[in-house]
């Protein structure tokens, strides 16, 4: 029973296990080397030689798809970090001090939601350019919302527990509450939205590159790579294929993880 | 009525909030604005005017506040590059962007309801193992490479459906809906796969509550506790993620219009970033923002008004 | 009478109600509406109640773990609210709680061990050595031993998380101890067995019990003094051999004649109507709208309070001066 | 007496977990006649509620039963299908739980709710049901009850929510009704009433009832007889004065003497020594050796018999097997 109902998790594994071990090989080693042109050579399809074929300028796609991954995952990590950074803060303090701190900080989290999927990352790119940093930081404020939401409802709750109050009545100050009693039990949903916003993070970006907004050349992207593969769609459709369903295994990978997670969370309580 | 003023309240205030983070990102714009909008080779009249044009020559509150007074009046500004008032430019666009939008929230209703409540009947140790991986893949997938799919399959291979461009619904119903299909069934499929999910986990959580203990002891069929009772509790809080996904949609069409080339909000707001036409993309910011609010806000008081324990407190 | 420990003066707690009700105005749950009593040294004070009478917000004021809306809690003579930082964080070794659920009672995360040791180290006692000889004496009071240094709370039986609970009370060796329907979620075998233990650590360390419960029997039997709560008001308060055989207040009245272990059927007394809602108590006496005796000034007039000979009182209008006591 | 109305003998029932099997209630044998109130009274664990469940087939998924028969009406009910058990429940048997909060849909009006038993099982018409749902809340002593008849059940206070329970319970009839701890969850005052109302329901009608309850006071004022549930066993049972006065298992006796009352007070209270084994704990032999202070050989290994010892009072216990009855 248990064993069937966490296959899904470990396929997210997985998934995530050879996207990780790829992004570390591409560093040492790429089949061609990722930015090298061959005019002889462009849009050909799928051969021993470039296993997934070669773009519009004959660049080996597998060797770029590698060196994508590089990419996916500095983006990925990096708009986390910030996400949880400043969420984890901002819903600590909402949800521990309450009041009107609260009131203010659950309207700002509020107006951030109203910006619908990538529209704040786009509109933060718009005014403060493209390229990767921005990308990231963008990605990263995009994701404060969610981790600030999750963190302060955790606090909330188990503030007001009995182990908690029965601590405050033991002498307990309000750091020893928040890092003995209140983290630890709120850890695993703020890392099961972690993996959530790492998934969202390589969403984003894809559309964001895609729409010419994200990561520019030389740096590699898949969703740049989609971006120049959409024109071939009919004459070289492996490009396009390819390389979106790079992109769909790694936020799959990362879903089934954070789901997987959650059930096992789900199950101790 | 007091509920409904709360919500009002905060509705408002945080359309103001929003209003403000737009206005003061667009003031964090790095140099003169003037002269990055006319590029560095501009003549410093030219800069000037521009400035004046945009009342640079004021103060940020000034702005802010003249902006919104803007707003209330329905003057959303002037657009530099078409040189017209930003709001004739968005009714042009909206229709597109609008059809986009309810194709695709019909299409979530229509598959993604059925299937929920189709799951959770026959739900089993592989039904729920293959539901969850099948689900998980339509989250996860790119809608814009979903739509590249689907034009390579429905459009290069079997010629079914047109890959970009669009049909008015005046000049043809059929061809209209032809052309808005494929785009709306690429931003539906992870709002589908959503709905899905998350209707099948409320019917099947509501299926263990006591009360459906009690309908089961008074000898009802399962399919009179399923429709009769469990289906409604469980749209309660389908209903709460409508908002989200209404939002999920519109930032869908922002890139899909792009992938099929039709000339709606989203493609215009990608054209106006690219040409760095700023007042365009900022009242088309707050445009978008608000609608999901208003959107948000209405879901909120359905909420409330399909739910009696809520009903009558208010 | 010995010295009172605590004192609770004329406490209230109003608790102001989210949104959403038809008048507009703020609504306030009445929590606690008034409570004076005191505790003495070494006794059992029961504090009986429904649901909704105040029981338990009148054991979490008096630890200051909710702040009093107003009313002075005094502990040895001094207000609580007065403490400096220093002083409170001192007083916090005297004064411990156990609460009911001992499954929300002990943080899930941490070992017994952990959870044995969090009381010494914010109080900085002793050294490593010192403490381990402590928690295994505590663990061996409460009636476990080494084995479950390491466990977790989600193995452990009920009541065995409920002496976990007791033992990381006592570790500071407190001298008053909050028991909020600390044994109402046991079974009768093991809530017989904590009574037992609180009884015996009540003889051998001179505590003072504020013992919060709605089981009258379990009341009766653990009590030297009985408070009778109802709608965050004080009804009576007594000893037990006179509350418990001899109750006065109509409402205590009809609350020990439903003790069923004893009393036959014709002798209850059946109150009718819906316990009001806290926030919207009746005027006058809190009691009037379901009592049998309920009088014209009942409705308009809140009784004072009388004493009855000895540490006996009774909030009542029966008893009243101006009144013929007819149920005496 | 007469033939009895449901006869449950030897049913078994086993758990099936990740790592096995387990016997959650083994040869379960017992009868209720019919005009009979019969209390089943046990600890947590013991099985009285999986004993309700599985005569009305709603056991939870991965509970079966694996041996025995449920006869009602002289018919075997564990032979049903699903749709013959739709036609017993509710119509033949009907149950009420404890929890009144959350036992009734949010969303349909209290009318509906209990109209909806006379919708499947009756060919009355939409008007004719409303007259008789009304009848029904009055006679479970629901005030207003055209009012109330279009209410949610969050405008209800548990007392009120309970007693429309009831009459869901009671609309179509049934010959047998059972109360799994019906009134634990309500206030003292407020299980005050719907024990009367318990009390009226058995004097004016004539259905038989299963009354499950934790609570001795409880069962000695609603009961004829009682059955004495421990680990999944009935090890007692008799007439409730009987079992009361003279309980012949160790188990029933050390349950009885650890329930506090007032006039133990100052005595320590009674304990059984250890805790009630887990499902995966149980062994053979008697269940209640490994505890017991008269525990004898054989009690380990034997399965003790059920022993009639004098008119409905019988005992599975080796201390009464062999040499008759011994001194108690």
């Amino acid at each position: 029973m248990r064993k069937t109902k966490s296959i899904p998790f470990h396929i997210g594994v997985g998934l995530v296990g050879a996207l990780v071990v790829m992004m570390l090989i591409s560093i040492f080693y790429t089949p061609h080397v990722p930015q090298a042109m061959d005019s002889a050579n462009r849009l050909a399809p799928p051969s021993l030689d470039h296993p997934f074929g070669t773009d519009n300028f004959g660049r080996d796609i597998l060797s770029r798809v590698m060196e994508g991954s590089q990419t996916a995952f500095i983006i990925g990590i990096s708009s986390v970090v910030i996400g949880l950074v400043f969420g984890f803060i901002l819903g600590a303090c909402a949800g521990y001090f309450g009041g009107w701190l609260d009131e203010i900080i659950s309207r700002l989290m509020d107006a951030m939601f109203a910006f619908p999927g990538i529209l704040l990352a786009i509109m933060l790119i718009a005014v403060f350019s493209t390229g990767m940093t921005n990308t990231i930081i963008a990605l990263g404020i995009m994701s404060i919302p969610a981790f600030a939401r999750i963190t302060r409802s955790s606090f909330i709750q188990y503030k007001e527990y009995d182990f908690v109050k029965a601590s405050i009545a033991k002498g307990a100050g309000s750091f020893r509450i928040i890092f003995h009693h209140i983290l630890p039990n709120a850890i695993s949903p703020i890392l099961v939205a972690a993996a959530l916003s790492f998934s969202g993070a390589i969403l984003s970006e894809s559309g964001l590159s895609y729409l010419g907004l994200g990561v520019q050349p030389p740096e590699p992207s898949w969703g740049r790579m989609l971006k120049e593969a959409q024109p071939y769609i009919d004459s070289a459709p492996w490009y396009v294929v390819i390389t979106g369903m790079a992109i769909t295994l790694l936020v799959l990978g990362f879903n089934l993880l954070a789901d997987g997670l959650r059930d096992k969370q789900d199950k101790k309580v | 009525m007091r509920y409904i003023l709360y919500k009002l309240s905060s509705f408002f205030f945080t359309i103001v909030m929003v209003s403000v983070i737009i206005f003061f990102v667009f003031q964090l714009l790095p140099g003169n604005p003037a002269q990055i909008i006319l590029g560095m080779d501009a003549e410093p009249a030219q800069v000037a005017q521009l400035e004046k044009q945009l009342g640079l020559d004021r103060s940020a509150v000034e702005r802010y506040l003249d902006w919104v007074a803007g707003l209330f009046q329905g003057d959303l500004g002037e657009s530099l590059r078409y040189q017209l008032p930003v709001r004739d430019i968005l009714m042009d666009r909206i229709p597109i962007t609008a059809s986009l939008a309810i194709l695709s929230l019909i299409l979530t209703v229509c598959m993604g309801l059925p299937l929920g409540i189709l799951i959770a009947r026959f739900d089993g140790k592989w039904v729920s193992v293959m539901l969850n991986i099948v689900t998980q893949l339509g989250i996860s997938i790119p809608s814009f490479w979903f739509g590249f799919i689907l034009i390579l399959v429905f459009g290069v291979i079997l010629q079914l459906f047109p890959t970009y461009g669009y049909v008015p619904w005046s000049e043809n119903f059929i061809g209209a809906l032809q052309s808005f299909f494929l785009p709306s069934l690429a931003i539906a499929i992870g709002n589908i796969a959503i709905v899905i999910r998350y209707l099948r986990n409320t019917i099947l959580d509501q299926a263990k509550m006591d009360y459906v203990r009690t309908a089961r002891v008074k000898g009802l069929k399962e399919r009179t506790i399923l429709y009769g009772h469990i289906l409604r509790n469980s749209l309660i809080p389908v209903l709460t993620i409508m908002g989200l996904i209404v939002a999920d949609t519109l930032g869908g069409s922002i890139i899909i219009e792009n992938v099929f080339s039709l000339p709606g909000l989203g493609n215009l707001l990608i054209q106006s970033i690219t040409s760095r036409d700023f007042p365009l993309v900022q009242s088309m910011v707050l445009y978008i923002a608000v609608l999901v609010l208003l959107i948000n806000f209405i879901v909120d008081i359905l909420y409330k008004i399909v739910d009696p324990r809520i009903r009558q407190k208010g | 009478m010995k010295e009172p420990i605590v004192q609770v003066e004329n406490v209230f707690k109003h608790y102001k109600q989210s949104q959403g009700n038809f008048s507009g105005r703020d609504a306030y749950v009445k929590a606690v509406n008034g409570v004076t009593f005191s505790l003495y040294e070494g006794e059992s004070f029961g504090l009986v109640g429904e649901s909704g009478s105040g029981k338990s917000t009148i054991g979490q004021v008096m630890l200051q773990l909710i702040q009093p809306t107003s009313g002075v809690v005094k502990y040895k003579g001094r207000d609580v609210s007065t403490f400096s930082r220093k002083e409170r964080k001192a007083w916090r070794k005297d004064v411990q709680i156990v609460f009911q659920d001992p499954y929300s009672s002990l943080n899930p995360k941490k070992t017994v061990g952990w959870i044995l040791n969090e009381p010494l180290q914010i109080h900085k006692i002793g050294d490593k050595s010192y403490r381990k000889q402590k928690i295994m004496q505590t663990l061996e009071e409460v009636g476990l031993d080494a084995s479950y240094l390491n466990r977790y709370p989600h193995e452990l039986s009920g009541g065995q998380r409920q002496r976990v609970a007791i033992a990381s009370a006592i570790i500071l060796n407190p001298e008053l101890i909050v028991i909020d329907e600390g044994v109402s979620a046991l079974d009768v075998s093991v809530q017989a067995q904590i009574l037992n233990l609180l009884k015996s650590l009540q003889r051998k360390y001179h505590l003072t019990y504020l013992f919060i419960s709605h089981d009258l029997n379990v009341v009766q039997y653990f009590c030297d003094r009985i408070a009778v709560m109802y709608l965050g008001e004080l009804m009576e308060i007594g000893k037990t051999e006179e509350l418990g055989t001899k109750p006065k207040h109509p409402y205590a009245e009809a609350l020990f004649s439903s003790i069923l272990m004893h009393n036959e059927a014709e002798n209850r007394i059946v109150l009718e109507g819906d316990l009001p809602n806290p926030s919207n108590p009746p005027a006058g006496c809190p009691f009037h709208s379901r009592c049998i005796h309920k009088m014209d000034i009942c409705k308009t007039t809140k009784p004072a309070n009388q004493y009855l000979g000895g540490q006996h009182q009774v909030s009542c209008h029966l008893y009243s001066e101006n009144q013929s006591i007819q149920n005496a | 007496m007469s033939t009895p109305l449901l006869a449950v003998e030897n049913m078994n029932v086993t758990f099936q977990f990740a790592d096995g099997k387990y016997k959650a209630l083994e040869d379960i044998t017992f009868s209720v006649f019919p005009d009979e109130v019969i209390g089943i009274v046990g600890e947590s664990g013991c099985g009285k509620s999986l004993t309700s469940q599985a005569i009305l087939g709603i056991l939870p998924d991965n509970a079966a039963v694996k041996q025995g028969k449920v006869s009602y009406k002289e018919k075997d009910l564990l032979k049903y299908n699903e749709r013959e058990w739709q036609q017993v429940r509710g119509k033949e048997i009907s149950i009420i739980f404890q929890e009144p909060m959350t036992a009734l849909n949010p969303l349909l009006t209290i009318g509906k709710q209990i109209s909806e038993v006379l919708k499947k099982h009756t060919n009355l018409s939409k008007s004719e049901r409303k007259k008789r749902t009304i009848e029904m809340m009055q006679e479970v002593g629901l005030p207003r009850a055209e009012e109330l008849y279009k209410a949610y059940p969050h405008q209800l206070s548990g007392g009120m929510r309970q007693r429309v329970v009831i009459a869901i319970a009671l609309i179509a009839e049934p010959d047998l009704i059972i109360a799994d701890e019906p009134t634990t969850a309500l206030d003292v005052t407020i299980q005050a009433q719907v024990l009367e109302l318990f009390r009226k329901i058995k004097l004016q009608r004539k259905s038989s009832m299963i009354f499950i309850s934790h609570d001795w006071g409880v069962i000695r004022h609603v009961c004829d007889r009682v059955l004495v549930m421990y680990a999944g066993h009935i090890v007692e049972e008799g007439t409730v004065s009987e079992i009361l006065k003279h309980p012949k298992h160790p188990y029933t006796k050390g349950l009885i003497q650890s329930i506090p009352d007032h006039r133990k007070r100052g005595m320590e209270l009674y304990t059984i020594p250890g805790k009630v084994p887990s499902l995966q704990e149980r062994k053979g032999g008697c269940p209640f050796a490994d505890r017991c202070l008269e525990r004898m050989e054989q009690c380990g290994e034997l399965y003790p018999e059920s022993r009639l010892l004098e008119g409905t009072h019988a005992v599975k216990c080796h201390l009464y097997t062999k040499s008759g009855v011994t001194t108690s």
